[in-house]
Protein backbone atom coordinates (compact mmCIF):
# COMPACT_ATOMS: atom_id res chain seq x y z
CA UNK A 1 0.00 0.00 0.00
CA UNK A 2 1.63 3.39 -1.12
CA UNK A 3 0.41 6.71 -0.22
CA UNK A 4 1.94 9.94 -1.50
CA UNK A 5 1.00 13.37 -1.61
CA UNK A 6 3.26 15.68 -3.72
CA UNK A 7 3.70 19.12 -5.45
CA UNK A 8 5.76 17.41 -8.29
CA UNK A 9 3.82 16.51 -11.30
CA UNK A 10 2.90 12.62 -11.73
CA UNK A 11 2.61 10.41 -14.89
CA UNK A 12 -0.79 8.14 -13.59
CA UNK A 13 -0.45 5.20 -16.07
CA UNK A 14 3.66 4.98 -15.53
CA UNK A 15 3.04 5.09 -11.55
CA UNK A 16 0.38 2.32 -12.37
CA UNK A 17 2.73 0.48 -14.62
CA UNK A 18 5.69 0.83 -12.15
CA UNK A 19 4.01 0.01 -8.95
CA UNK A 20 2.04 -2.97 -10.09
CA UNK A 21 5.49 -4.14 -11.57
CA UNK A 22 7.45 -3.53 -8.37
CA UNK A 23 5.45 -4.50 -5.72
CA UNK A 24 2.28 -5.81 -6.54
CA UNK A 25 3.31 -8.87 -8.72
CA UNK A 26 6.22 -9.48 -6.55
CA UNK A 27 3.97 -9.80 -3.94
CA UNK A 28 0.79 -11.50 -5.36
CA UNK A 29 2.50 -13.08 -8.03
CA UNK A 30 -1.14 -14.71 -9.93
CA UNK A 31 -3.49 -13.68 -7.10
CA UNK A 32 -4.66 -10.22 -8.08
CA UNK A 33 -7.56 -10.93 -10.87
CA UNK A 34 -8.82 -7.41 -11.11
CA UNK A 35 -7.15 -3.75 -10.89
CA UNK A 36 -9.80 -0.92 -11.00
CA UNK A 37 -8.57 2.87 -10.81
CA UNK A 38 -9.60 5.88 -11.02
CA UNK A 39 -7.71 9.50 -12.29
CA UNK A 40 -8.91 12.86 -11.94
CA UNK A 41 -7.47 15.52 -13.74
CA UNK A 42 -8.01 19.34 -13.93
CA UNK A 43 -10.26 20.25 -16.42
CA UNK A 44 -10.41 24.11 -18.13
CA UNK A 45 -13.43 24.76 -17.13
CA UNK A 46 -15.63 24.72 -14.10
CA UNK A 47 -19.35 25.75 -13.37
CA UNK A 48 -19.55 27.82 -16.50
CA UNK A 49 -16.13 29.18 -16.50
CA UNK A 50 -13.07 28.81 -17.97
CA UNK A 51 -10.17 28.09 -15.61
CA UNK A 52 -6.94 28.22 -16.37
CA UNK A 53 -4.64 27.11 -13.14
CA UNK A 54 -5.66 25.76 -9.61
CA UNK A 55 -4.05 26.05 -6.45
CA UNK A 56 -4.53 23.22 -4.44
CA UNK A 57 -4.18 23.49 -0.45
CA UNK A 58 -4.01 21.09 2.01
CA UNK A 59 -3.39 20.02 5.97
CA UNK A 60 0.21 18.38 5.73
CA UNK A 61 -0.31 15.27 8.43
CA UNK A 62 -3.26 15.22 8.61
CA UNK A 63 -3.93 14.85 4.83
CA UNK A 64 -1.55 11.43 4.97
CA UNK A 65 -3.12 10.79 8.17
CA UNK A 66 -7.13 10.91 6.95
CA UNK A 67 -6.06 9.03 3.35
CA UNK A 68 -4.49 6.42 5.51
CA UNK A 69 -7.51 5.61 7.72
CA UNK A 70 -9.64 5.57 4.34
CA UNK A 71 -7.20 3.11 2.91
CA UNK A 72 -7.48 0.87 6.25
CA UNK A 73 -11.57 0.84 5.84
CA UNK A 74 -11.59 -0.12 2.42
CA UNK A 75 -9.14 -3.44 3.52
CA UNK A 76 -11.34 -4.00 6.66
CA UNK A 77 -14.37 -3.50 4.65
CA UNK A 78 -13.37 -5.62 1.21
CA UNK A 79 -11.12 -8.17 0.14
CA UNK A 80 -8.42 -6.00 -0.95
CA UNK A 81 -4.52 -7.25 -2.01
CA UNK A 82 -2.84 -3.77 -2.66
CA UNK A 83 -3.94 0.18 -3.38
CA UNK A 84 -2.10 3.23 -4.88
CA UNK A 85 -3.30 6.62 -3.92
CA UNK A 86 -1.34 9.70 -5.17
CA UNK A 87 -2.55 13.41 -4.70
CA UNK A 88 -1.01 16.21 -6.35
CA UNK A 89 -0.93 19.91 -3.69
CA UNK A 90 0.82 23.38 -5.30
CA UNK A 91 -0.03 24.91 -8.65
CA UNK A 92 -1.35 22.57 -11.26
CA UNK A 93 -2.39 23.40 -15.49
CA UNK A 94 -5.52 21.91 -16.89
CA UNK A 95 -4.96 18.38 -18.10
CA UNK A 96 -2.73 17.52 -15.15
CA UNK A 97 -4.03 14.31 -12.84
CA UNK A 98 -4.82 15.44 -9.73
CA UNK A 99 -5.60 12.23 -8.04
CA UNK A 100 -4.89 8.54 -8.32
CA UNK A 101 -6.57 6.13 -6.56
CA UNK A 102 -6.14 2.20 -7.63
CA UNK A 103 -6.79 -0.58 -6.27
CA UNK A 104 -5.65 -4.71 -6.57
CA UNK A 105 -8.07 -7.79 -5.85
CA UNK A 106 -8.97 -10.88 -6.55
CA UNK A 107 -12.42 -10.60 -7.65
CA UNK A 108 -13.72 -7.65 -9.58
CA UNK A 109 -16.59 -6.86 -7.19
CA UNK A 110 -13.86 -5.74 -4.77
CA UNK A 111 -11.53 -3.72 -6.55
CA UNK A 112 -14.73 -1.89 -8.40
CA UNK A 113 -16.79 -0.99 -5.19
CA UNK A 114 -13.43 -0.43 -2.82
CA UNK A 115 -12.04 2.38 -5.27
CA UNK A 116 -15.32 4.40 -5.54
CA UNK A 117 -15.38 3.80 -1.98
CA UNK A 118 -11.93 5.04 -1.39
CA UNK A 119 -12.51 8.27 -3.89
CA UNK A 120 -15.70 9.13 -2.65
CA UNK A 121 -14.17 9.52 0.95
CA UNK A 122 -11.53 11.02 -0.15
CA UNK A 123 -13.46 13.38 -1.85
CA UNK A 124 -15.30 13.96 2.18
CA UNK A 125 -12.79 13.39 3.90
CA UNK A 126 -9.05 14.60 3.14
CA UNK A 127 -8.54 18.23 3.91
CA UNK A 128 -7.74 19.30 0.44
CA UNK A 129 -9.19 22.70 -0.99
CA UNK A 130 -9.13 24.17 -4.16
CA UNK A 131 -8.71 27.65 -5.35
CA UNK A 132 -9.18 28.14 -9.25
CA UNK A 133 -7.98 30.79 -11.07
CA UNK A 134 -10.41 31.92 -13.58
CA UNK A 135 -9.95 33.24 -16.81
CA UNK A 136 -11.19 36.47 -15.94
CA UNK A 137 -8.84 36.90 -13.46
CA UNK A 138 -10.73 36.86 -10.36
CA UNK A 139 -9.39 33.25 -7.57
CA UNK A 140 -12.32 31.05 -6.71
CA UNK A 141 -12.40 28.91 -3.89
CA UNK A 142 -14.25 25.73 -4.92
CA UNK A 143 -17.00 25.34 -2.28
CA UNK A 144 -18.04 22.25 -2.37
CA UNK A 145 -17.45 18.37 -4.45
CA UNK A 146 -20.30 17.33 -6.53
CA UNK A 147 -21.93 14.72 -5.30
CA UNK A 148 -20.53 11.83 -6.60
CA UNK A 149 -23.38 8.75 -6.20
CA UNK B 1 -18.79 31.81 1.25
CA UNK B 2 -18.80 31.97 5.03
CA UNK B 3 -20.53 34.74 6.09
CA UNK B 4 -19.30 36.17 10.08
CA UNK B 5 -21.97 37.03 12.63
CA UNK B 6 -20.84 38.86 15.95
CA UNK B 7 -21.09 37.13 19.03
CA UNK B 8 -20.12 37.42 22.58
CA UNK B 9 -16.72 36.68 23.71
CA UNK B 10 -16.48 34.17 26.00
CA UNK B 11 -14.64 34.98 29.13
CA UNK B 12 -11.67 32.72 29.64
CA UNK B 13 -11.39 31.37 33.18
CA UNK B 14 -8.82 33.26 35.21
CA UNK B 15 -5.92 31.47 37.10
CA UNK B 16 -5.03 27.56 35.54
CA UNK B 17 -4.83 28.06 31.78
CA UNK B 18 -3.18 26.07 28.67
CA UNK B 19 -1.87 26.53 25.33
CA UNK B 20 -3.15 25.28 21.99
CA UNK B 21 -2.20 25.55 18.62
CA UNK B 22 -4.77 27.09 16.34
CA UNK B 23 -4.83 26.34 12.34
CA UNK B 24 -6.92 27.56 9.55
CA UNK B 25 -7.14 26.63 6.60
CA UNK B 26 -8.01 27.90 2.78
CA UNK B 27 -10.57 30.43 2.70
CA UNK B 28 -10.86 30.52 6.53
CA UNK B 29 -7.41 31.15 6.58
CA UNK B 30 -7.97 34.13 3.78
CA UNK B 31 -10.77 35.20 6.41
CA UNK B 32 -8.82 35.12 9.59
CA UNK B 33 -5.87 37.04 7.54
CA UNK B 34 -3.55 34.25 9.32
CA UNK B 35 -2.92 30.79 8.99
CA UNK B 36 -3.07 29.90 12.86
CA UNK B 37 -2.17 31.21 16.04
CA UNK B 38 -0.99 29.93 19.57
CA UNK B 39 -3.25 30.29 21.94
CA UNK B 40 -4.03 30.64 26.02
CA UNK B 41 -7.48 29.31 27.19
CA UNK B 42 -8.95 28.33 30.64
CA UNK B 43 -7.94 24.65 31.49
CA UNK B 44 -11.24 23.80 30.92
CA UNK B 45 -12.49 24.47 26.89
CA UNK B 46 -13.80 22.88 24.10
CA UNK B 47 -12.99 23.66 20.29
CA UNK B 48 -15.48 26.20 20.07
CA UNK B 49 -13.91 27.98 23.20
CA UNK B 50 -10.90 28.28 20.73
CA UNK B 51 -12.16 29.34 17.91
CA UNK B 52 -13.72 31.90 19.97
CA UNK B 53 -10.80 32.98 21.75
CA UNK B 54 -8.62 32.50 18.55
CA UNK B 55 -11.37 34.40 16.52
CA UNK B 56 -12.01 36.85 18.64
CA UNK B 57 -15.25 36.49 19.35
CA UNK B 58 -16.89 35.27 15.81
CA UNK B 59 -19.26 32.66 16.37
CA UNK B 60 -18.46 29.62 14.22
CA UNK B 61 -19.89 29.90 11.30
CA UNK B 62 -22.20 26.32 10.79
CA UNK B 63 -19.72 24.82 7.55
CA UNK B 64 -16.67 25.11 9.47
CA UNK B 65 -14.93 21.62 10.13
CA UNK B 66 -13.07 20.82 13.33
CA UNK B 67 -10.14 18.71 13.67
CA UNK B 68 -8.24 18.39 17.06
CA UNK B 69 -4.78 16.75 16.54
CA UNK B 70 -5.43 15.76 12.91
CA UNK B 71 -9.02 13.93 13.52
CA UNK B 72 -12.49 15.43 12.33
CA UNK B 73 -14.29 16.33 15.80
CA UNK B 74 -17.26 18.45 16.45
CA UNK B 75 -16.76 21.78 18.40
CA UNK B 76 -17.58 20.68 21.54
CA UNK B 77 -14.72 18.18 21.78
CA UNK B 78 -12.49 19.17 24.89
CA UNK B 79 -9.35 20.42 24.33
CA UNK B 80 -5.91 19.55 26.31
CA UNK B 81 -3.20 21.83 26.55
CA UNK B 82 -0.51 20.98 23.34
CA UNK B 83 -3.62 20.11 21.32
CA UNK B 84 -3.78 21.06 17.77
CA UNK B 85 -6.68 22.92 16.59
CA UNK B 86 -7.42 23.63 12.80
CA UNK B 87 -10.66 24.81 11.63
CA UNK B 88 -11.24 24.57 7.99
CA UNK B 89 -14.02 25.23 5.15
CA UNK B 90 -15.64 21.80 3.38
CA UNK B 91 -12.95 19.92 2.10
CA UNK B 92 -12.74 20.14 -2.45
CA UNK B 93 -9.95 17.71 -2.85
CA UNK B 94 -9.53 14.56 -5.58
CA UNK C 1 -13.46 4.89 -28.98
CA UNK C 2 -11.42 1.92 -29.83
CA UNK C 3 -12.17 -1.66 -29.30
CA UNK C 4 -9.53 -4.33 -30.00
CA UNK C 5 -9.69 -8.31 -30.07
CA UNK C 6 -5.83 -9.82 -30.12
CA UNK C 7 -3.91 -13.05 -29.51
CA UNK C 8 -1.18 -10.67 -28.84
CA UNK C 9 -0.44 -9.75 -24.77
CA UNK C 10 -0.83 -6.29 -24.21
CA UNK C 11 0.59 -4.11 -21.45
CA UNK C 12 -2.39 -2.28 -19.87
CA UNK C 13 -1.27 0.86 -18.72
CA UNK C 14 1.23 1.21 -21.68
CA UNK C 15 -2.03 0.84 -24.12
CA UNK C 16 -3.75 3.57 -21.65
CA UNK C 17 -0.96 6.51 -21.53
CA UNK C 18 -0.61 5.65 -25.65
CA UNK C 19 -3.95 6.33 -26.27
CA UNK C 20 -5.01 8.87 -23.83
CA UNK C 21 -1.80 10.95 -25.07
CA UNK C 22 -2.88 10.23 -28.62
CA UNK C 23 -6.26 9.76 -28.88
CA UNK C 24 -8.08 11.38 -25.81
CA UNK C 25 -6.12 14.29 -25.08
CA UNK C 26 -5.85 15.68 -28.64
CA UNK C 27 -9.42 15.56 -29.06
CA UNK C 28 -10.46 16.79 -25.52
CA UNK C 29 -8.16 19.04 -24.24
CA UNK C 30 -8.96 20.09 -20.33
CA UNK C 31 -12.30 18.52 -20.89
CA UNK C 32 -11.91 15.33 -19.33
CA UNK C 33 -12.04 15.70 -15.60
CA UNK C 34 -12.12 11.64 -14.99
CA UNK C 35 -10.97 8.60 -16.14
CA UNK C 36 -12.02 5.35 -14.56
CA UNK C 37 -10.14 1.64 -16.04
CA UNK C 38 -10.64 -1.87 -14.89
CA UNK C 39 -8.61 -4.38 -15.99
CA UNK C 40 -8.57 -8.16 -15.78
CA UNK C 41 -5.79 -10.19 -15.13
CA UNK C 42 -5.51 -14.27 -14.92
CA UNK C 43 -5.01 -15.46 -11.95
CA UNK C 44 -3.36 -19.07 -11.47
CA UNK C 45 -6.21 -20.25 -8.76
CA UNK C 46 -10.09 -20.77 -9.63
CA UNK C 47 -12.79 -22.30 -7.45
CA UNK C 48 -10.32 -23.61 -5.36
CA UNK C 49 -7.59 -25.59 -8.43
CA UNK C 50 -4.30 -24.28 -9.39
CA UNK C 51 -4.54 -23.35 -12.78
CA UNK C 52 -1.22 -22.64 -15.55
CA UNK C 53 -2.85 -21.93 -18.57
CA UNK C 54 -5.80 -20.60 -20.13
CA UNK C 55 -7.66 -21.08 -23.69
CA UNK C 56 -9.51 -17.68 -24.77
CA UNK C 57 -12.34 -18.59 -27.35
CA UNK C 58 -14.05 -16.12 -29.04
CA UNK C 59 -17.32 -15.72 -31.70
CA UNK C 60 -15.73 -13.75 -34.13
CA UNK C 61 -17.62 -10.88 -35.59
CA UNK C 62 -20.17 -11.18 -32.80
CA UNK C 63 -17.48 -10.31 -30.28
CA UNK C 64 -17.02 -7.23 -31.77
CA UNK C 65 -20.64 -6.20 -32.72
CA UNK C 66 -21.44 -7.60 -29.27
CA UNK C 67 -18.69 -5.17 -27.89
CA UNK C 68 -19.88 -2.01 -29.96
CA UNK C 69 -23.38 -2.42 -28.77
CA UNK C 70 -22.16 -2.29 -25.08
CA UNK C 71 -20.25 0.55 -25.36
CA UNK C 72 -23.11 2.38 -27.23
CA UNK C 73 -25.19 1.78 -24.58
CA UNK C 74 -23.29 3.51 -22.34
CA UNK C 75 -22.46 6.11 -24.07
CA UNK C 76 -26.49 6.57 -24.38
CA UNK C 77 -26.97 6.41 -20.75
CA UNK C 78 -23.85 8.52 -19.77
CA UNK C 79 -22.11 11.50 -20.08
CA UNK C 80 -18.92 10.12 -21.99
CA UNK C 81 -16.25 11.62 -23.83
CA UNK C 82 -14.09 8.39 -24.67
CA UNK C 83 -13.90 4.54 -24.13
CA UNK C 84 -11.12 1.79 -25.04
CA UNK C 85 -12.06 -1.66 -24.83
CA UNK C 86 -9.26 -4.45 -24.97
CA UNK C 87 -9.55 -8.50 -24.81
CA UNK C 88 -7.35 -11.14 -25.30
CA UNK C 89 -8.15 -14.50 -27.04
CA UNK C 90 -6.32 -17.67 -27.34
CA UNK C 91 -3.49 -18.91 -25.12
CA UNK C 92 -2.78 -17.07 -21.52
CA UNK C 93 -0.67 -17.83 -19.29
CA UNK C 94 -0.95 -16.39 -15.74
CA UNK C 95 -0.78 -12.18 -14.61
CA UNK C 96 -0.98 -11.67 -18.73
CA UNK C 97 -4.26 -9.34 -19.17
CA UNK C 98 -6.98 -10.52 -20.39
CA UNK C 99 -10.02 -7.25 -20.68
CA UNK C 100 -9.20 -3.43 -20.68
CA UNK C 101 -12.18 -1.27 -19.89
CA UNK C 102 -11.60 2.34 -19.95
CA UNK C 103 -14.22 5.73 -19.67
CA UNK C 104 -13.12 9.22 -20.15
CA UNK C 105 -15.69 11.92 -18.96
CA UNK C 106 -15.88 15.20 -17.23
CA UNK C 107 -17.21 13.75 -13.99
CA UNK C 108 -16.11 11.12 -12.08
CA UNK C 109 -19.88 9.34 -11.69
CA UNK C 110 -20.46 8.49 -15.32
CA UNK C 111 -16.76 7.10 -15.48
CA UNK C 112 -17.21 5.39 -12.59
CA UNK C 113 -21.40 3.82 -13.43
CA UNK C 114 -20.27 3.10 -16.45
CA UNK C 115 -16.71 1.49 -16.58
CA UNK C 116 -18.12 -0.83 -14.11
CA UNK C 117 -21.83 -1.34 -16.43
CA UNK C 118 -19.34 -1.99 -19.33
CA UNK C 119 -17.63 -4.80 -17.80
CA UNK C 120 -20.75 -6.33 -16.10
CA UNK C 121 -22.39 -6.54 -19.55
CA UNK C 122 -19.10 -7.25 -21.34
CA UNK C 123 -19.63 -10.55 -19.08
CA UNK C 124 -22.85 -11.10 -19.87
CA UNK C 125 -23.06 -10.85 -23.28
CA UNK C 126 -19.73 -10.70 -24.88
CA UNK C 127 -18.96 -14.17 -26.43
CA UNK C 128 -15.71 -15.54 -25.11
CA UNK C 129 -15.34 -18.81 -23.30
CA UNK C 130 -12.30 -19.68 -20.77
CA UNK C 131 -10.95 -23.00 -20.89
CA UNK C 132 -8.48 -23.63 -17.90
CA UNK C 133 -5.61 -25.67 -18.12
CA UNK C 134 -6.00 -27.19 -14.48
CA UNK C 135 -2.58 -28.05 -12.86
CA UNK C 136 -3.42 -31.54 -12.28
CA UNK C 137 -3.84 -31.80 -16.48
CA UNK C 138 -7.09 -31.24 -16.97
CA UNK C 139 -8.93 -28.76 -19.16
CA UNK C 140 -12.45 -27.60 -17.40
CA UNK C 141 -14.43 -24.98 -19.37
CA UNK C 142 -15.60 -22.65 -16.53
CA UNK C 143 -19.39 -22.74 -16.67
CA UNK C 144 -20.66 -19.18 -15.51
CA UNK C 145 -19.31 -15.88 -14.60
CA UNK C 146 -19.40 -14.63 -11.02
CA UNK C 147 -22.04 -12.02 -9.78
CA UNK C 148 -20.57 -8.83 -10.33
CA UNK C 149 -22.64 -6.67 -7.95
CA UNK D 1 -21.96 -29.50 -17.76
CA UNK D 2 -24.91 -29.44 -20.33
CA UNK D 3 -26.60 -32.70 -20.09
CA UNK D 4 -28.50 -34.18 -23.30
CA UNK D 5 -32.07 -35.12 -23.09
CA UNK D 6 -33.29 -37.39 -26.27
CA UNK D 7 -36.08 -35.96 -28.38
CA UNK D 8 -37.73 -36.88 -31.46
CA UNK D 9 -36.77 -35.21 -34.73
CA UNK D 10 -39.08 -33.11 -36.41
CA UNK D 11 -39.44 -33.94 -39.39
CA UNK D 12 -38.08 -31.34 -42.11
CA UNK D 13 -40.98 -30.02 -45.10
CA UNK D 14 -40.59 -31.40 -47.83
CA UNK D 15 -40.35 -29.57 -51.28
CA UNK D 16 -39.00 -26.11 -51.07
CA UNK D 17 -36.04 -25.46 -48.44
CA UNK D 18 -33.61 -23.38 -47.60
CA UNK D 19 -29.40 -23.25 -46.28
CA UNK D 20 -28.72 -21.74 -43.25
CA UNK D 21 -24.63 -21.70 -41.48
CA UNK D 22 -25.00 -23.05 -37.88
CA UNK D 23 -21.89 -22.71 -35.63
CA UNK D 24 -21.47 -24.70 -32.16
CA UNK D 25 -18.56 -22.77 -29.87
CA UNK D 26 -17.04 -23.54 -26.41
CA UNK D 27 -18.09 -26.88 -24.42
CA UNK D 28 -21.30 -27.71 -26.87
CA UNK D 29 -18.54 -27.70 -30.21
CA UNK D 30 -16.81 -30.43 -28.52
CA UNK D 31 -19.66 -32.06 -27.55
CA UNK D 32 -20.77 -31.83 -30.91
CA UNK D 33 -17.80 -33.18 -32.68
CA UNK D 34 -17.58 -30.16 -34.73
CA UNK D 35 -17.69 -26.31 -34.77
CA UNK D 36 -20.86 -26.39 -36.74
CA UNK D 37 -22.44 -27.31 -40.34
CA UNK D 38 -24.55 -26.00 -43.15
CA UNK D 39 -27.89 -27.31 -42.85
CA UNK D 40 -30.66 -27.88 -45.32
CA UNK D 41 -34.29 -26.62 -44.12
CA UNK D 42 -37.68 -26.39 -44.67
CA UNK D 43 -38.55 -22.47 -45.55
CA UNK D 44 -40.47 -22.10 -42.77
CA UNK D 45 -38.08 -22.38 -39.71
CA UNK D 46 -37.25 -21.12 -36.15
CA UNK D 47 -34.03 -21.55 -34.57
CA UNK D 48 -34.78 -24.30 -32.46
CA UNK D 49 -35.62 -26.27 -35.76
CA UNK D 50 -31.97 -25.50 -37.11
CA UNK D 51 -31.29 -26.54 -34.02
CA UNK D 52 -32.57 -30.12 -34.11
CA UNK D 53 -31.58 -30.72 -37.77
CA UNK D 54 -28.10 -29.56 -36.50
CA UNK D 55 -27.92 -31.93 -33.44
CA UNK D 56 -29.58 -34.93 -35.25
CA UNK D 57 -32.67 -34.77 -32.91
CA UNK D 58 -31.33 -33.99 -29.36
CA UNK D 59 -33.38 -31.52 -27.34
CA UNK D 60 -31.83 -28.08 -27.09
CA UNK D 61 -30.18 -27.66 -23.36
CA UNK D 62 -32.02 -24.84 -21.60
CA UNK D 63 -28.54 -22.81 -20.64
CA UNK D 64 -27.58 -22.78 -24.30
CA UNK D 65 -27.68 -19.02 -25.97
CA UNK D 66 -28.99 -18.63 -29.42
CA UNK D 67 -27.68 -16.04 -31.79
CA UNK D 68 -28.70 -15.29 -35.13
CA UNK D 69 -26.78 -13.20 -37.30
CA UNK D 70 -24.61 -12.66 -34.48
CA UNK D 71 -26.98 -11.05 -32.30
CA UNK D 72 -28.53 -12.69 -29.63
CA UNK D 73 -32.37 -14.22 -29.71
CA UNK D 74 -33.93 -17.24 -28.35
CA UNK D 75 -35.12 -20.57 -30.27
CA UNK D 76 -38.48 -19.36 -31.59
CA UNK D 77 -37.31 -16.61 -34.06
CA UNK D 78 -37.93 -17.69 -37.40
CA UNK D 79 -34.51 -17.56 -39.36
CA UNK D 80 -34.17 -17.45 -43.68
CA UNK D 81 -31.86 -18.74 -46.38
CA UNK D 82 -28.74 -17.71 -45.67
CA UNK D 83 -29.03 -16.80 -42.03
CA UNK D 84 -26.13 -17.93 -39.46
CA UNK D 85 -27.26 -19.67 -36.10
CA UNK D 86 -25.03 -19.98 -33.33
CA UNK D 87 -25.67 -22.09 -30.37
CA UNK D 88 -23.14 -21.58 -27.12
CA UNK D 89 -22.99 -22.11 -23.60
CA UNK D 90 -22.98 -19.18 -21.47
CA UNK D 91 -20.20 -16.95 -21.88
CA UNK D 92 -17.69 -16.38 -19.13
CA UNK D 93 -14.72 -13.65 -20.93
CA UNK D 94 -13.59 -10.68 -18.94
Amino acid sequence: MKIAVDEAPFSPWEALAQYERDVVQPAFPGKFGAAATFIGTMRDFNEGDGVHAMTLEHYPGMTEKQLQLILDEAFNKWKLLDALLLHRVGELKPQEPIVLVAVWSAHRKDAFEACRHIMEALKSRAPFWKKEQLDGGAGRWVEKNSDGY
Amino acid sequence: MIVWSDTVRKPVCEGNSMTVKVKFFASLKEQMGCDGATVEIGEVATAADVWLQASGGKALPPNVLVAVNMEYTDQNQGVKSGDEVAFFPPVTGG
